[in-house]
Formats: C-alpha cells, structure tokens, sequence
C-alpha cells in the first residue's frame, strides 16, 4: 500500500498543474489585463549598491511585457525604496499590501528589513516569495508558511566548506575573516555546524571586521599570525579583493576558501590581481559573465543582450544584475505555472512544487526543488577553483 | 579737496543712523570729528569704508567710492583703526602688522616700515611673537594704529583711539600721533569723544549730533564756541 | 496662552484625534512615526536648539531606548506601556553620564564625541558577550499591543494600529507639555542664555555645568522615550536600525523643522519621514540625491527653518513682528 | 614580535590614509571654522575623475595634475554656489549643507560609475626599492606625498601673505576687509585647496581599499578624529593623529579587545584625550580676553 501513495501523490499534482483549472480566480493585486507585484529594495542608504537588483528586474519585466506579459497579462512592478532600513521597510510593506493591494511581494532585500516583515506578512497571508537575502531562517513553512527564501544560504555554503575541509585537510588549522554582521555570522555557523565537535580544535583565530573599516590588513596579519593553513575569506566584493591581495603580498599560502558573495571574477579577482588569486576555492551556482569560460555560453549571450537592450546603464561586471535576472526568471515560471488561478495560496502553492526546474543561468547540474516542507528552491552548489584565468568545476554537486 | 562728502545717509537694518551730512577734508589736514554717545561718529567712519547701508556721494581726491566693496576703498590708501581695535587676535603681533601692508606692491619696502613702525612703539617689538590677543589693551591699540600705518595711507581714519585707555598711556599716544604727523604727511579723521584731546591735536573739527552736522569750523573756533564750551569741554 | 492659542490648539487636537478614521491603516502608521520622531527631534532640539550644544549621534540614545523596550518585553514579559518610562529613565541616566565628559567640549570637539557614540553603538548592539540580551546581529521581534478589552466592550473596537497610535498620540502630547513648560519657563531662558553667552550666563548665577548636563539627560531621555515607541510600532529592532543616517537625519530635521521651536520638532518629523517618500517616486536613479537636494532648497529658502517661516508669515498677519527666534 | 611589527606597520600604512584625509579637513576648517562633512565623499568624486580621465587613455601624471585642478575648481565652485547662500544662517544650516553634498555626491557617483569596484593604479612601480615585507611601495609612497602636501601647506601658511590672509579672513572678517583682504575670495580659494588636497588624498587611498563611492565612508570618521586629536587648526597635528589613529586602532584590534569593539574603544580613547585637553595635542590653545 505503502507504494501507491506517492503515485496518487504525483498524480494530484499532474492534476493541479495549469490544464486542469478552467475558471479564473483572483486576489487583490490579481485581474484580467494585470498581476501586480510588489518589491523594497535599498535604492539610497549604506547598501545603495543591492539597488541594481531592484532596477533589473524591472527591465526583466519591461521586456516580459513587450512580449505579451504572462498568458496575456501585464506585470507591474512596483517597488519602493527602503535604504536598508527595517522602519521604512515595514512601512512600505504595509503600502504595497494596503494601499496598493499587490497580489505578493517579490525578491525583498537584505535579512534585517525582511525581519522586519516576517510576522506581518504572514499575519496578512500574502506571499513574501523569493527573498533576497542569505539568511537560513527562510526555509520554514511549517512557522511561516507565506515566506520562502531562494538563493543557496549562507548556513549550507558554511557547511560544504566545512565537508570540503574534512574531507582534503582533516587536521587544517583554519583562519577565519567575517563581515561582523547577519550575513557574515550566519555563514561562520554553518561552518562550524558544518565541523562539529571537531569546529573549537580546528578554527584556530576568528577575525571580524565593520563595513566601514578601510581596509582589512590587520586583521589577514592576525589570521596568518596565528599559524592557520586554512582560511576561510567571508567578504563582500571590496574587502575580498583586498583580502585576496594582502594574502598573497604577505607571503602567507593557506588553502582560501572565499564566499559565493565575493568571488566574482571581473569585479573581484581582476582587482586584486589575477596571479594573486590562484588555487582560490569557491561555491557558485550561477554562470559568472565575467568569467572566460562562459564567454559564448548562449544563455549569457541572451543575458548579455537583454542587457544592453532593457538595462543598458546596469554594469555587466556586477553579479548583482544576474543574480536578479535569474530570480525574475524563477517567478515568470511560477506564474505560468499558477495560469488563471491568480490566488496568494496558489502562488505560495505553485511555488512550492518546483521539481528540478532550471534556469539557463544556473550553472549546469544546479536546478531548484521545493515542496510543502522544502521552501528553499536553490540548495545545490558547485565547488570551483580558480587556475589564473577562470573558475574550474570540480567535485560533484554539494548538497541538496 | 582730499574727502568730499555729501548728503550721507546710513542705517543698521530698519533703523537710520546718519541723516544727511556733508563734510570736506583738504590735503594734510587733521580734522577731528566730536560728539556725544551714540551720535554717529563710529557710524560715520564706517560709512566712508562702506562697511554699513549707505546712500548719498563719497568722493575721495577726486574719484567716488560711495558705491565700493571695503576692500577696493583701502587699496585707494584709506587706512581705518576700527572701534574695538580689530586685532587678529589668533596671529602673533608681526602677522597682524604684515596684514597692515597685504595691499601693497611694494613688497621689498614693508620691511623697512616694519622698524620705522617698531621705532614708534618698541613695545609692539619686544611682543612681536605673542599672540595678539593676549597683548594688554593699549598695545592693542597701538597695533592696530601701527597696522595702519603699514599701508602708509593717505587717509587714516581713527575711531576714538582713547578709548579705555589710562590717561598717561593717551597722552603717549598722542604724543607719538604727533610724531606721526609730521613724519608721514598723511592726512587724519579723528573720531573722540573727549573733545579737549581732539581739539588740541586736530586744525579743523565737526560736531555731530542725532545723526546731523550742527557746527563745523577751524578747532580754535571751536574751542571758543560757547554751546561747545558747556556741553562738552565742561567749563 | 492666549484665547484664540487655545482654540487652534483644541481644534487641532481634535481633528488629530479623529484621523484614524479618517485615513487608512497604512497611513496611521507613518503617522505614528511622524509622533516618534516629533519626540526625538523635540529632545535633540532641546539640546542643539536651545542650549546650543551639538549633537552629532542621538541615534544612539535612539537605539538605547528601543532596545530597552524590546530587552524588557522580549526577555522579562514587561508590559509595553511600561517599558516606555523605564526606557525613559535609562536614557535620562545616560545621557547625563555622557554629558558629564561633554562639559569640558565645545562645539566642534563634542559633535565628534557625540558622533563617535552614533557610530560605535550598533557595533556595541553586536558584541557577542551582549547577544544574550541584545539577540545579536539577528535583532529582536516584539509583539504588537492590541487594544485594551475596555474598548471592544464600549462597541468601539480599536484595531491594533489605532490603539497604537492613540497611545503614542497621548505620550506625544504629555512629552510636548512637559517640554514646553520646562522650555517657556525658567530652565529654558537659562538654557537659551547658556547658548548666547555662556559666561555672561555664568556670571548671572546660572550653574553652567549642572544645567548643561541636566539638558543632555533630559533630551537623551525625550529621544529614548522616542526609540521606546519606534520599536513597539515596528515590532522590530536590529543594529541595521540604527546607523549614523538616523542621527544626521535627526539634525537635518531640527535645522529644516526650525531650532529652538517647539511646533519645529513636528515640521521636522513630518520632513524626515516624507521628503524620502517623495524622492523615490521623483526616480529610482538617485533618490538620495534628490532628498539632498531637498535639503538644500528647505535650507536656502527657509534659513531659520519651517517654524520660523511659520511664525514670520503670522506676525506679518498680525502686524506685531514678533521677534523672530534665530 | 615580528607580527606586532607587522601590526604597527600595517596601523601606520592606514594611519597615512587618515592623515592625507584629515589635512583636508584641517584646511578646509582653517579657512572657514567648520569641519566639512562632504569632504571625504568629494574626495572620492575627483578620483573617479582621475579614473575616467585614465580610462579615456590619459597618463598617470597628466590625470593626476588634471584632477588636482578639477579639485580645486569643484572645491571654488561649491564655495561660491552651495556655501555662500548660507553664510548668514546659523552654523547648523552650513552642516546640514555638508549632510546635503555627501549624500547628493555619493549617490550621483553611484549613478553614473555603478558600485562595482575598480582597481586604481598607483604612480609607484610595484616592486621598488621603497616596498619591504611589512608595507607595499605604494603606502609608503603616498605617506611620502603626504608629508610633501603637509610641508608645502605650511609654507604655504607660514610664509606667503596669501596664507596668512586666509587665516585672518577665517579668524576676523571684518578686520581683513580694512586691510584689503578679499574676504569672500578667501573662503572659495580655503574650499579650493582643501578640495585639491583631497583629491590627492583620495588618489592615494584608492590604490589601496579601491574605487568605489563608499570608498570614503568609514575614513571621514577615522580623519575626523585624527585632526582633532592632533589639534583641528594644526597640520601637522592633524597627520600625526591620522598616524596615531591608525597604529592605535591595529594595535587595540589585534592585541587588546579584538576587532569586534575596536571602532568603538578607538573613540572612546579619541573623547578621553579630548577631555584632558580639548584643543588636541598641537593645537594652539586659544587665549581670548573677555
């Protein structure tokens, strides 16, 4: 008996998809003619330079528009500006949900403010989908059965170091660098979780830095200073270029370890000096435009043009504006998915039922899954290690 | 005719100071300018430097400068020892000196007027490193007058250089504008409130009332004028 | 007070007490952000408006107060309104202790020791030996008051969003009392004589020190009570909350609503949660350019800010050019 | 002790960048008696002036002068546009302007240069004979700039009439008319070479933390303490703080209470200094008679 419950299970599911539902059904936010979605995102403030996601996304959407919107609907996209700030995140919120009545919110930015919002959207059950931030507390449907995260989160790029380690260097002595705020802390405890009991003899410094220190000089002398052959960089772009150079003119060679968020090739590596960044370890699940072997990849190729056509001023060097592209992609498939059932419980409902569905931008291998107690629709990583002019894959894919 | 002035109005904001008065200054002449508190004397003064609203014509030797910035009317060689002695008091006493001469083209001469000006007042020698500010007032008031020296003006206008000073240190003061007098043929308006002191020292003088010129004359008419007599020499 | 002050006041109380049902719930709550920050520009106003000491990092005293408020309810379960004194007192404290050393600097040199609070203190907020209470760089999420049943049973019943703004509508009012009797009395004329001529001041008897630190605690605490209520409203408090823009856009709002004014603290207020609003919608490309922009046009256009603009434009009606305050 | 070395060292190479920042600030209060706010974020506008006028194939040395004299005209052209309006409204309004031009200068930079970062050359050749193990050429080379830009500004006040007239036009503007001084002038022309002076610093700096429009942020904050701990109207106080600053900062961060705390023990050392005396060490106490 215990075998004909998944196949009822996919049959259900084969029955919900779009050809099944005939009528149309709506929310606020939801007609005929529109799918009104909403969007905060720090256009001004400390964190001004995420603001290019926001300004993607809306091209992606201009151009989805121009090519007959979705099943002959129009997206308007609205978002407002909250400069990373948790007060004026929550009132732009309750703007998009009260006033403007958008059917969900999509891709908001940054931990802190998304915190700010978490109970509130819940309580008014529309979707908080796609999140834009690293955060591991997303993924839980059970607690917040309205928000679901959407790019490899921090917590799962610690714990794959930490398997990487175990498995090639089990008695590393490992440095660590980490920004000291929600991003850099969640990543440093997943390594640790990752490492287990062995985490307090392995990690033998632990070295944090402000985003308005100048430069993070003393603290990779501290790291080299305390004897680590390992080193685990977890920088934003800026002070990973400079921890990449420091390491290297200092003469210090640990095995280095540098987070997805600081290892773009042209707006990290090239900085600080291609030769300096050989044997560079990194987890990546999107394709890099700046790196040589995607150059005639023909889904960058589509990026790079649609680029130039609907967002000439985004800079193609910027991570940022594929990372946004890739997540616009992600929802257009949701809402084909949804078709005329327009309601906030379908969305949540089709979006929670990705099986392996890919984006061309994603690397090879990595595809997004979700289901009723998985609201985590990318979790697959690929380790790469960059030879001096681009990134190698290696290994299988890690994790889910 | 050195200093014409006609018509002269002046107000701080709403408030009119000046209503009108005329005044005339031949070359070399030592003119003084008397009145009571409050009567527009300082006013006056910093009329003819622009440094207040004014309307009516300012000309000086020959030339209107009513309409000028302060700046422009010091390079004409009009030197201004302001009330309150205007002393930089964050530069040390030669800085404040050097300013004195910052107009001039003559750059190689300014050393040779620093000693002449040190010769009237060794005093301002021995201070010349301290900072102004912590010179006592009447070597603060010699260094402004040495200050303006150092433009070696035409005009040099004194806004009541007694003024709180010990009559012994006034007396040596004067005694040394003497000196100036004949050394430098520059012609003085001298504003004072103690009119006996003025009197002695200047040729020619104006009383100033409200504003108004209500006598004017050579400083021994004056000194004779009964009305004068009464109200400000006190006898 | 006179007569017709009276009147405009009770009016437009009443048309404030009514807003709620005027306007929808969205609204009521920038509204009751407006009152937050009318608080804590009306303390910062205290100190840099009347008594002339300036304060680069009131933020800080900001994030102390909400921080307070949300320790105590998170942690130790103390009801909200309570949490709004006690965060008071807390910051009274520290602002008189930080206004101790203060005392000895003098403008520029105390306006980097006041920014040099608004910039370390989130980094304090994420020490880990304080993560037990402060809940880290994760911050903390506190629970919004309902309406008290008292309420409901009268057939009145208040959502959430209008208890709360009536209760932060009441603390506003008793705040803005306080102040202006303590600002129209005796304390205000010393603080104002302080600021002109702080040894004329002294030498009339007025004990400089004391009263210089008696204000700092006193607009710490208006900005504390402020930071109390901004975290109840939000339901959340994080480091992120609480940087140096929050203590630049304070000043910003005193020099734009109108120093020393009381009705300026609520002119600012109005300024600092808006004008953004406005740039974002002007464009997405740089909307902190155009709120900059904005600030320079106030600036130029109204030199002694909204409340002097007001109070010009009133005495011209009135005939009686009042003394325009600087 | 080789890594206290490296520490000190590495605190001295960070020290030079809030020096070379903090003389601008200096200059910039020399002239007008207020501590710009905008002045690291118009900083980083001339070198992203400097990278385009490099990116356009122009040489290292061209753009530098290039971009020293752009400096100085945006530093005139804010005096005369921005500043003046204001000189008659309380001192409050003049820093709110300051707020006002670091957020308009940072966001347009933002706009039209995105925030991605860009690598900045430096005028020393990488492997020269300044580099050793504890700092590259290039920190040492620009502490080497820094020291020239602290001598030729104190000649430049010391002995030319033009300095010492700045300094007066700050001090007492109406005195100055009497003797001539241009008085307006000299603001523009305080504001234009404290804008030029910060051009070159933010040439220096960029080589080191990159271009990009935060660049600035957290050393306005760092110079900022520098030259008042030095003495806001001193020079050379203003360097040695920005020195002192840096080494402090390294040494407190590595050895005393780790990074976490260290922004904040660096301040509060700043404040404690301040209070025992308030004019910084080499400032000039000033004496005023009531």
């Amino acid at each position: 008996m215990k075998r004909l419950v998944p196949i009822a299970a996919l049959l259900a599911a084969a029955l919900a998809s779009p050809a099944a539902v005939a009528q149309k059904k709506y929310d606020p936010g939801a007609s005929d003619t529109e799918i009104k979605i909403g969007n905060t995102n720090p256009y001004s403030g400390p964190a001004s330079a995420y603001g290019t996601i926001g300004k993607v996304i809306a091209a992606y959407f201009k151009m989805l528009n121009e090519q007959g919107g979705i099943n002959g609907r129009k997206i308007s996209f609205i978002s407002y500006d909250d400069g990373y700030s948790p007060p004026k995140t929550v009132e732009m919120a309750r703007k998009l949900v009260e006033q403007d009545q958008v059917l969900f919110l999509f891709q908001t930015l940054g931990t802190p403010p998304n915190t700010a919002i978490h109970k509130y959207m819940n309580m008014k059950k529309v979707p908080q989908l796609h999140v834009a931030t690293g955060a591991s507390k997303w993924n839980d449907p059970k607690n917040f059965p309205w928000t679901m995260g959407w790019q490899p989160n921090y917590h799962t790029e610690g714990e794959i170091y930490a398997k990487h380690i175990l498995q090639t260097k089990p008695n590393a002595k490992i440095g660590v660098l980490y920004q000291n705020d929600d991003y850099g802390k969640d990543l440093l405890k997943g390594l640790k979780d990752g490492l287990g009991a062995k985490a307090a003899g392995m990690i033998v410094k632990e070295a944090s830095y402000e985003v308005s220190d100048p430069t993070v000089d003393s603290q990779i002398i501290q790291l080299q200073g305390s004897g680590a052959d390992v080193f685990v960089n977890i920088t934003t772009p800026k002070f990973a270029a400079q921890a990449v150079r420091k390491v290297y003119d200092i003469g210090w060679k640990p095995v280095h370890y540098l987070n997805n968020v600081g290892s773009s090739v042209g707006s990290v590596l090239v900085p600080a000096g291609l030769e300096k960044a050989v044997g560079v370890i990194t987890t990546e699940y999107l394709k890099d435009f700046t790196d040589s072997r995607w150059a005639n990849d023909p889904a960058v190729k589509t990026w790079a043009a649609f680029m130039k056509k609907y967002y000439p001023e985004g800079d193609l060097a910027d991570r940022s504006n594929m990372y946004g592209y890739t997540a616009a992609k992600t929802l257009e498939q949701v809402l084909r998915q949804a078709g005329d059932n327009l309601t906030r419980t379908n969305i949540i409902k089709q979006a929670a039922s990705m099986k392996g569905y890919r984006v061309d931008t994603l690397l090879p291998g990595i595809s997004m899954t979700t289901s009723d107690d998985d609201f985590a629709p990318i979790e697959a990583v690929q380790l790469e290690r960059f030879n001096g002019k681009q990134f190698e894959l290696f290994g299988e894919v890690m994790g889910k | 005719m050195l200093l014409e002035v006609k018509d002269l109005h002046a107000s701080y904001g709403s408030t009119r100071v000046l209503h009108g008065i005329d005044l005339g200054m031949e070359e070399g002449s030592i003119t003084a300018l008397l009145g009571a508190n409050g009567a527009g004397k300082t006013t006056t003064l910093r009329a003819l430097c622009a440094m207040v609203k004014t309307t009516g014509t300012v000309s000086f030797a020959g030339q209107r400068i009513d309409g000028r910035a302060t700046e422009d009317i010091v390079r004409l060689g009009i030197a201004h020892v302001p009330d309150g002695r205007g002393t930089f008091a964050n530069l040390t006493t030669e800085e404040n000196l050097r300013l004195g001469a910052y107009v001039r083209r003559d750059r190689h001469a300014i050393e040779g007027d620093l000693q002449r000006v040190y010769g009237y007042f060794p005093r301002l020698k021995e201070r010349r490193a301290q900072q102004a500010g912590t010179l006592s007032g009447g070597e603060q008031q010699m260094l402004a007058l040495s200050r303006a020296l150092m433009l070696r003006p035409r005009l040099l206008l004194l806004d009541e250089p007694s003024f709180g000073l010990a009559p012994m240190i006034v007396r040596e003061l004067f005694d040394i504008l003497r000196a100036v007098k004949q050394a430098e043929r520059v012609s003085m308006l001298l504003v004072e409130q103690s009119a006996a002191l003025a009197l002695d020292f200047a040729d020619r003088a104006y009383l100033i009332e409200t504003g108004r010129i209500v006598l004017s004359g050579t400083a021994q008419d004056i000194r004779r004028d009964d009305a004068v007599r009464r109200s400000y020499l006190g006898y | 007070m006179t007569k017709k002050n009276f009147l405009v006041s009770i009016i437009f109380l009443l048309v404030v007490c009514a807003l709620p049902f005027l306007v929808s719930d969205y609204r009521l709550f920038q509204l009751t952000l407006v009152l937050v920050y009318a608080i804590a520009l009306l303390g910062l106003n205290m100190l840099t408006g009347y008594n002339g000491q300036i304060s680069l990092g009131h933020g800080a005293f900001y994030a102390i107060g909400a921080y307070c408020a949300a320790i105590l309810m998170d942690k130790y379960g103390v009801p909200y309104w309570a949490t709004i004194p006690l965060a008071g007192i807390v910051c009274l404290v520290a602002g008189f202790l930080f206004g101790l050393p203060a005392l000895r600097l003098e403008g520029l040199y105390l306006a980097l020791a006041t920014f040099a609070l608004g910039v370390s203190l989130p980094q304090l907020l994420k020490y880990h030996h304080l993560e037990k209470w402060t809940g880290g760089v994760q911050g903390i999420v506190i629970a919004k008051p309902d309406a008290p049943a008292v309420f409901a049973q009268a057939g009145l019943p208040l959502s959430a969003d209008h208890w709360l703004y009536y209760f932060t509508l009441a603390v506003t009012i008793t705040m803005f009392v306080l102040g202006r009797n303590l600002l129209r009395g005796r304390v205000g004329r010393a603080m104002l004589a302080i600021r002109d001529n702080p040894i004329a001041a002294q030498a009339m008897g007025v004990d400089n020190a004391l009263y210089k630190s008696l204000t700092f605690g006193v607009s710490a605490m208006y900005t504390g009570v402020a930071g109390a209520l901004g975290a109840i409203a939000v339901q959340f408090v994080a480091p992120d909350s609480f940087n140096i823009f929050l203590s630049l856009a304070f000043l910003v709002g005193i020099v734009v609503g109108g120093l020393a004014s009381i009705p300026g603290a609520i002119y600012g207020a109005l300024f600092i949660q808006f004008v953004p609003n406005i740039a974002d919608s002007i464009s997405k490309a740089a909307p902190w350019a155009i709120f900059g922009v904005f600030m320079l046009v106030f600036v130029y256009v109204l030199p002694a800010g909204v409340a002097g603009a007001v109070q010009m434009a009133l005495s011209r009606v009135r005939r009686n050019p009042r003394r325009v305050v600087p | 002790m080789d890594a206290f070395l490296h520490q000190v060292f590495a605190g001295l190479a960070t020290g030079g960048i809030y020096a070379s920042l903090a003389l601008a600030l200096v200059m910039i209060y020399q002239a007008t008696h207020l501590v710009n706010f905008a002045q690291g974020e118009m900083a980083m506008f001339c070198t992203y002036i400097a990278w385009s006028l490099m990116n356009a194939g122009m040489g290292y040395w061209p753009a530098f002068l290039l971009t020293v004299a752009f400096g100085f005209a945006l530093g005139v052209a804010i005096e005369r546009l921005v500043i003046r309006p204001v000189r008659h409204a309380p001192v409050l309004s003049t820093v709110v302007v300051f707020i006002a031009l670091l957020v308009i200068l940072n966001s347009v930079t933002g706009w039209i240069y995105s925030y991605t970062i860009k690598p900045f050359p430096s005028p020393f050749p990488a492997s020269s004979f300044l580099g050793n193990r504890f700092m590259s050429p290039h920190e040492l080379g620009s502490i080497g700039i820094t020291f020239i830009v602290l001598a030729l500004l104190y000649a430049f006040f010391r002995f030319t009439p033009l300095g010492l007239a700045m300094r007066a036009a700050a001090q007492n503007p109406e005195s100055s008319r009497l003797v001539g001084i241009r008085v307006g002038w000299m603001l523009a022309l305080g504001w234009g070479l404290a804008s030029a002076i910060g051009a070159i610093a933010g040439m220096m700096i960029a080589p080191i933390v990159y271009l990009d429009p935060n660049m600035m942020g957290g050393i306005l904050l760092y110079a900022f303490a520098a030259a008042l701990l030095g003495g806001i109207d001193s020079p050379g106080g203003a360097v040695l703080g920005g020195f002192a600053m840096g080494v402090l900062e390294n040494l407190l961060g590595a050895f005393v209470i780790g990074n976490e705390l260290k922004l904040g023990v660096a301040l509060v050392l700043i404040v404690g200094v301040l209070v025992v005396r308030p004019s910084g060490f080499f400032g000039k106490v000033h004496v005023t008679r009531v």
